[in-house]
């Protein structure tokens, strides 16, 4: 019933090659297998965002995906955010701005905030809000950290031209 | 959760009081009767599998048929668990004359317990008041043929 | 809350699907975008012994105009679906319908097939495939047939697809140029389920009279449900507040909707009517190009 | 930097040092703990909210490849015995249903497997035989005699009954010129941080002893009650809470026995046991906040002043009672007048027991059931009078020149400008226009309303509090409780480097980086050179039973116990370096991390030299002097006194001080709710970090919005939970929150060794009653009285409905 399948990946750039089990949640493989643990696990059902990742280029919640659904495809996670010791432009205003407390919610946060502006790199507040509450948060409000994304945007466009 | 109708049979009063007293009637006609054995006059131990689409869970448990008044009135009682939790309910069932016809009146009240209830709360209603309804549609088909 | 075991399928085409299907019936599920069933199967409610991906069959992901339909492939994703130029020019209301579905995470996975098959009777896109009056290309052992969307949703998550059927496409009418249009609905929070949805299409002549008018309704039944009643007291009035305000009388009198923790049958039946209206105005406002 | 000496770092919206490690992805939460050979844990949880458990089976569940034990009921009665608890007669409450269950969701069976998927599957094949009893939901009927009984030892529902007396409320009946009375209900609904409950138990059969991590909010009192309850010695009981916990809200206080429970699994099993809980457990079977009905009945002049105060609460703590229960009921014994001169006040406290999840404090623990009705009931005067609610509230409030003010109730209020704070949050709003606005939109059958809350903010809680649950006669048998103390360790190490060791156990407010601008002041050195750590271990943390981070402890105490630390070491460092240049201590002056002696600038040291010869050359240390160089705090705050015996008690340690004043306006068909104007005024003494601050105002805001309007566990008539999902448990998204303008006024408390009074709480207290108070403002013309919360669009529309027939 349970036999493990092998899957092909890539992920922050690392090919990796294992065997899972069809039932295993993308998460868990993420976390479990690849010990790649900055994704984290909020709700298993979908709604809280906590565990959405880069797949083939956009956002997914990998709550919501089998790790055997990932055969071949390219993942981004938190992990894969930054590149040389140097904190990306969204890690930076979600710190410049207080984007986060407790840290539990913020690589949904990241995430999302990350596909969104790829689609929108000058969005509106309401944008923001609107793309940003596919993740909850307890601790701040939202506030700062939609701050952080709007932050984000405006120095990556002013980099840009 | 309490759910309240009443269905109207064309045919003598007898007759369909006989057809929800058949064991074999309820057993084709119960939402999802798997398997419906009585164990004494009226009561039964019954497996059902209830559900919609891809969400369905297998039911172990009893039903009986309490408090006969033939041919005017019975309770049914049933109780049930599974995977899923638990079902419970009991209707009170009224047959009356309405001239050439026979009412079916069922007041229920039904208890689902569990998984389904903590997160189905949205359609939980809705999809017990349709089965309820299934069950009279099958048993008004098996009398007209 | 994990699910439980399945064997796992990915064919490489419909005919392997209609196979699987036919071979395991109820056993097997399909697994498009899986925002709907996944969830299910997280919390157990759902235990498909058999999982179908369907996710590696290009050819059930395109979107293309045929005549006077677009054809939306069952794989496109809701967010493909609601950004493509043809949809956004052909049928803009299936946007707009998309648009608020769940959040757009959810969308970049959920695909418009899956939405439709699962049959919520508060879901958007049922709603609006009642209002285009779509029709289901579906395709099993029998071979194709065509569904339309008024058969299609039978009630809650139940189809009229059979064990071993699989939709290939939704077939979405164009909307005629002038034709105005609205998507509204109440919910609690932000991307949450619809209280009550609403979906209209409405045509009128340079009177200003109604000449064609469909109303589609969600989270008030069992399925989406058109108000014919209503439509058809408009055709061939002039297009007003109280004309409309009469129509959603009659659209939504007759409700009897269920209750759930979040909305009483009275308020959902209340607010069907308020978005009844809600609806034609912003539709009627479109007729004139305004918005 | 070294410069910015004559600046102090502590006021400045300093960025956190706390980001960088949760940014990338690399905090360490229980989740992320791995540990060799660690097994799974899954519960198997009651689907009835009341019945006997007559038999369970688990043989099927056990035979399942890779299952490695189940722990049942039977298990934990034999290993464990009920959890103490603060009332005269105690339920039976074990981490573990044992032959009854009385909520849904309530643990009956542990299974250890391999991974979680197999713990799950394990579940599903374990029987249990139910005999389903009678189930009571209701606060006003299971009080009633015919209600079933949950707890046979006990006799009826009630877990705990208290009258008390403060002034003389029959004089105040008596000289009032009216008096209001009305009934209002407080909503069950939760703090349901992000991430849920976790714990890793692990247990050495040889040694006998245990490390458990988890991710509990403190305050470790519970680790004594489950030493307690386990018959296991504290210092072989290990808890390790790590520096990342994603979020508590109050919920994390309550999580002892599931701690327990996994900790019994690992004894069992001898296995290195890790259970997450899901979120389907967390909205079932973790803990709520308390939901109350109060009776209240004011006593007025026509002048608006309340004169007099009479309460009858009943507090719903779910299927058992469990500490810090009943707390909830008591937490605001020294603040239950608020912010007004109230001289009299009479109280009925009832703790009882439903067929409903158990309780543990919510972000504004006992404040948010209080303030409610007591602001509802200050606008119900207003309205009665005629009078405008803001001014009925300055005719009652507490005057600036009247501070330290030692309350009825026995609260020592340290400092505050209340009528300044509201006069404030007026302006924001621009009251006068809003009230104009709102004229003109009611003669046009628009739903305008404006609400005002001001209520007092109390933070440090004395564990006192809790023991007024005990008449005074019990209280004399028994060792009396007090105190609020936290801990704090500073130490400077071999090089000279400064490395903070706290233990206030965080979840998320930036105590890192404010202990590192505290220090960082004290030192005279830039923040970036302290390392500070903040992490919990029973075996070597400096800890104390109030420890854990909870009623907006650190502001206030906490802050307090890092500068008596940092003075401490100063001390040392001052006598060490007068020996070393062979003068006075008073002869010195520090400066630039160097000590110099004064008018001579050529006799100096810098301090990690000092700090070098205290660790590299012990005998170079004056006689007596330990060697190193630690300086160690832990401080409770001097108010924090047993009650007396009149049941006064400085329930808080320092008062901080709210104004809300919200404008909204309802959709008369929909009955949305569409903020126009929020002022938010706040009095948390010095503020150490805006930024800070502000995260958690709004963090607040987002919180009790939820409670207003959108969250609330819900049960059917069987005790069925019908929000056990984040799809019908609705906490708020970006898309709820309003803009809030939020602002400040500085009252700095004497009491605390920064001026700083706590603010974690915050609006989570005003926001509940200021948007009921708008809300029955808006629909004022229609005669609505708001005396229940959640408000949704659902239950407005059905009393606008109803107001109309």
């Amino acid at each position: 019933m349970d036999d493990k399948q092998k899957i092909t990946l890539v992920v922050n750039g690392v090919r990796y090659q294992e065997y899972v089990s069809p039932r295993k949640l993308l998460v868990d493989f993420l976390r479990e297998d690849l010990e790649l643990l900055g994704t984290h696990v909020g709700c298993e059902h979908g709604v809280c965002g906590s565990c959405t990742i880069i797949f083939n280029g956009k956002t997914a919640r990998s709550c919501l995906m089998f790790a055997v659904q990932a055969d071949g495809a390219k993942i981004k996670t938190v992990e894969g955010l930054s590149s040389h010791n140097k904190l990306h432009p969204l890690q930076q205003s979600f710190h410049d701005n207080h984007g986060l407390q407790c840290g539990f919610c913020t690589p949904g946060m990241l995430m999302t905030a990350h596909g969104f502006l790829e689609e929108n790199p000058s969005p509106t507040e309401e944008e923001t809000r609107e793309a940003m509450s596919g993740v909850l948060c307890r601790c701040t409000g939202y506030k700062q950290a939609i701050d952080s994304v709007m932050d984000a945007a405006s120095k990556t466009e002013s980099s840009d031209s | 959760m309490k759910i309240k109708g009443n269905y109207k049979f064309k045919a003598d009063q007898q007759t369909v009081w006989d057809l929800f007293n058949s064991q074999e009637s309820l057993a084709r006609n119960l939402p999802g009767c798997e398997s419906l054995l009585e164990t004494e006059p009226g009561k039964y131990d019954a497996v059902v599998t209830i559900g919609v689409a891809g969400i369905k869970g297998t039911y172990e448990g009893k039903v009986e048929l309490a408090e006969p008044d033939p041919p005017n009135f019975y309770r049914l009682v049933g109780e049930g668990g599974g995977k899923p939790g638990f079902v419970k309910g009991e209707a009170a069932i009224k047959f009356s004359t309405d001239g050439q016809n026979t009412v079916v009146d069922y007041n229920a009240d039904v208890q689902i317990g569990g998984l389904i209830a903590g997160v189905g709360q949205r359609m939980l209603g809705g999809i017990s008041k349709m089965m309820l309804g299934q069950f009279f549609k099958k048993m008004a088909k098996e009398l007209k043929s | 809350m994990k699910p439980a075991t399945f064997d796992y399928i990915l064919p490489q085409n419909v005919e392997e699907v209609i196979e699987l299907l036919e071979q395991h019936e109820d056993d097997a599920k399909i697994l498009a975008g899986g925002q709907s069933l996944i969830p299910l199967m997280n919390f157990r409610l759902a235990r498909p012994k058999i999982l179908i991906d369907i996710n590696k069959i290009p050819s059930l992901s395109e979107i293309k105009e045929e005549g006077d339909q677009l054809l939306i492939g069952a794989l496109t994703r809701e967010n493909e679906a609601m950004n493509s130029a043809l949809v956004m020019e052909h049928c803009p209301v299936f946007s707009k319908a998309i648009s608020k579905i769940g959040h757009s995470t959810i969308r970049n996975r959920g695909t418009v097939g899956g939405s439709v098959v699962h049959c919520d009777p508060s879901a958007e896109l049922p709603v609006v495939s009642r209002v285009l009056n779509a029709q289901m290309r579906v395709i099993g052992t029998e071979g194709e047939r065509i569904i339309e969307a008024e058969d299609f949703f039978v009630t809650y998550l139940t189809s009229a697809l059979e064990p071993s059927e699989i939709l290939l496409e939704v077939r979405l009418p164009k909307l005629e140029k002038g034709c105005g249009w609205s998507f509204v609905e109440i919910s609690r929070r932000a991307g949450d389920f619809a209280i009550v949805a609403v979906a209209v299409v409405l045509m009128t002549d340079k009177k200003g009279v109604c000449t064609e008018v469909r109303i589609a309704l969600g989270g008030v039944d069992d399925r989406p449900i058109r108000a014919e009643e209503a439509e058809n007291y408009l055709v061939g009035k002039v297009a007003d507040e109280t004309v409309f305000e009469s129509a959603a009388k009659l659209a939504t009198e007759d409700l009897d909707p269920e209750s759930d923790y979040h909305a009483s049958g009275e308020y959902r039946q209340h607010m069907a009517e308020v978005l009844v209206v809600k609806g034609l105005k912003e539709a009627l406002v479109r007729t004139k190009g305004d918005l | 930097m070294t410069e910015k000496q004559s600046e102090k770092w502590v006021g400045k919206s300093l960025k956190r040092t706390e980001d960088n490690r949760l940014l990338i992805g690399k905090g360490t939460f229980v989740d992320d703990i791995r540990l060799p050979n660690c097994k799974h844990a899954a519960i198997l949880r009651s689907p009835y909210a009341h019945a006997v458990i007559k038999g369970i089976d688990v043989s099927e569940a056990a035979a399942l490849e890779g299952v490695r034990g189940i722990l049942t009921g039977e298990d934990v009665a034999k290993m464990s015995s009920p959890f103490p608890c603060g009332v005269t007669i105690p339920t039976k409450y074990y981490s573990c249903a044992i032959d009854k269950v009385r909520f849904v969701g309530e643990p009956v069976a542990v299974v250890v497997a391999d991974d979680r998927y197999i713990a799950e599957d394990a579940l599903d094949l374990i029987q249990v035989d139910y005999e389903p009893l009678e189930v009571v939901v209701d606060i006003e009927e299971t009080v009633k005699p015919e209600a079933p009984v949950l707890h046979e030892n006990i006799g009826s529902n009630i877990y705990n009954h208290r009258f008390f007396k403060y002034g003389d409320m029959d004089k105040a009946f008596e000289e009032a010129d009216f008096v209001l009375k009305e009934k209002y209900k407080f909503p069950k609904y939760g703090s349901t941080p992000i991430e849920t409950y976790a714990v890793v138990a692990s247990y050495n059969l040889i040694s006998e002893d245990f490390t458990i991590y988890s991710n509990y909010q403190g305050p470790f009192v519970n680790h004594a009650l489950v030493s307690i309850a386990l018959g296991i010695p504290e210092n072989k009981m290990r808890w390790i809470v790590p520096a990342d916990v994603g979020g508590g809200f109050g919920t994390k206080t309550g999580m002892y026995p599931y701690i327990a429970l996994i900790t019994l699994a690992a004894k069992k099993t001898g296995m290195t046991v890790k259970w997450i809980e899901d979120r389907r457990e967390h909205l079932l079977a973790s803990a709520t906040g308390t939901d109350r009905v109060t009776f209240l009945e004011a006593a007025f002049k026509n002048d608006g002043r309340m004169i007099g105060l009479k309460d009858k609460v009943m507090d719903n703590t779910g299927g058992y009672i469990r500490a810090p229960e009943p707390g909830c009921a008591y937490r605001s014994t020294g603040n239950h007048t608020g912010a007004y001169q109230i001289r009299n006040l009479e109280r009925e406290v009832m703790v009882v027991g439903t067929n409903k999840c158990l309780t543990a404090p919510n972000r504004g623990y006992g404040c948010q059931e209080l303030y409610f009705p007591l602001e509802r009931m200050m606008d119900k005067a207003a309205k009665h009078l005629e009078m405008d609610p803001a001014d009925i509230r300055f005719a009652n409030m507490i005057q600036p020149d009247q501070f330290p003010y030692t309350t009825a109730t026995g609260g020592i209020y340290d400092a505050g400008d209340y009528p300044r704070g509201l006069k404030k949050a007026l302006e924001i709003l621009d009251y006068k226009k809003m009230r104009e606005m709102q004229k003109e939109a009611r003669a046009e059958g628009r739903f305008i309303g404006i609400g005002i809350a001001t209520v007092i903010d109390p933070s440090v809680t004395n564990i006192a509090y809790v023991t007024i649950g005990k008449t005074i006669e019990e209280r004399g048998n028994e060792k009396p409780k007090s105190g609020s103390g936290d801990s704090c360790i500073v130490k400077i190490d071999p090089l000279g480097s400064i490395t903070v060791i706290a233990t206030t156990n965080p979840q998320g407010q930036g105590h890192e980086t404010v202990i590192s601008q505290i220090v960082a002041d004290e030192f005279g050195v830039d923040p970036s050179e302290i390392k500070v750590v903040n992490t919990i271990d029973t075996n070597s943390s400096y800890y104390t039973i109030t420890t854990g981070s909870f009623s907006s402890r650190f502001a206030s105490v906490g802050t307090t116990a890092v500068v008596i630390a940092c003075k401490r070491v100063k001390e040392k460092l001052f006598k060490l370096a007068a020996h070393i240049l062979e003068v006075d201590p008073d002869q010195l002056e520090f400066k630039n991390k160097i000590f110099t002696v004064k008018g001579k600038p050529e006799a100096s040291i810098q301090m990690r030299h000092v700090a070098g010869s205290a660790h590299w050359n012990h005998s170079s240390l004056p006689d007596g002097m330990d060697v190193g160089l630690y300086g160690s705090a832990c401080y409770s705050m001097p108010t924090s006194k047993p009650p007396d015996e009149e049941d006064r008690v400085d329930s808080s340690n320092t008062y901080g001080f709210i104004a809300e004043v919200i404008a909204l306006e309802i959709d008369p068909k929909s009955c949305e709710i569409k903020f126009l104007k929020w002022a938010s005024v706040h009095d948390a003494g010095t503020i150490l970090n805006p930024m800070l601050v502000e995260g958690q105002v709004m963090g607040s805001v987002a919180h009790a919005l939820g409670g207003s309007l959108y969250e609330e566990f819900a049960y059917d008539e069987n005790g069925q939970c019908l929000t056990a999902s984040f799809m019908d448990y609705l906490v708020p998204t970006a898309m709820e929150i309003p803009k809030i303008d939020i602002d400040h006024i500085v009252v700095p408390s004497p009491f605390t060794a920064l001026g700083s009074k706590g603010a974690g709480e915050s609006s989570t207290m005003s926001i509940p009653p200021a948007i009921g108070n708008a809300i029955a403002d808006a629909l004022s013309p229609l005669g609505i009285e708001i005396t229940e919360l959640p408000m949704t669009p659902n239950k407005i529309w059905h009393l606008i409905k109803q107001s109309q027939t």
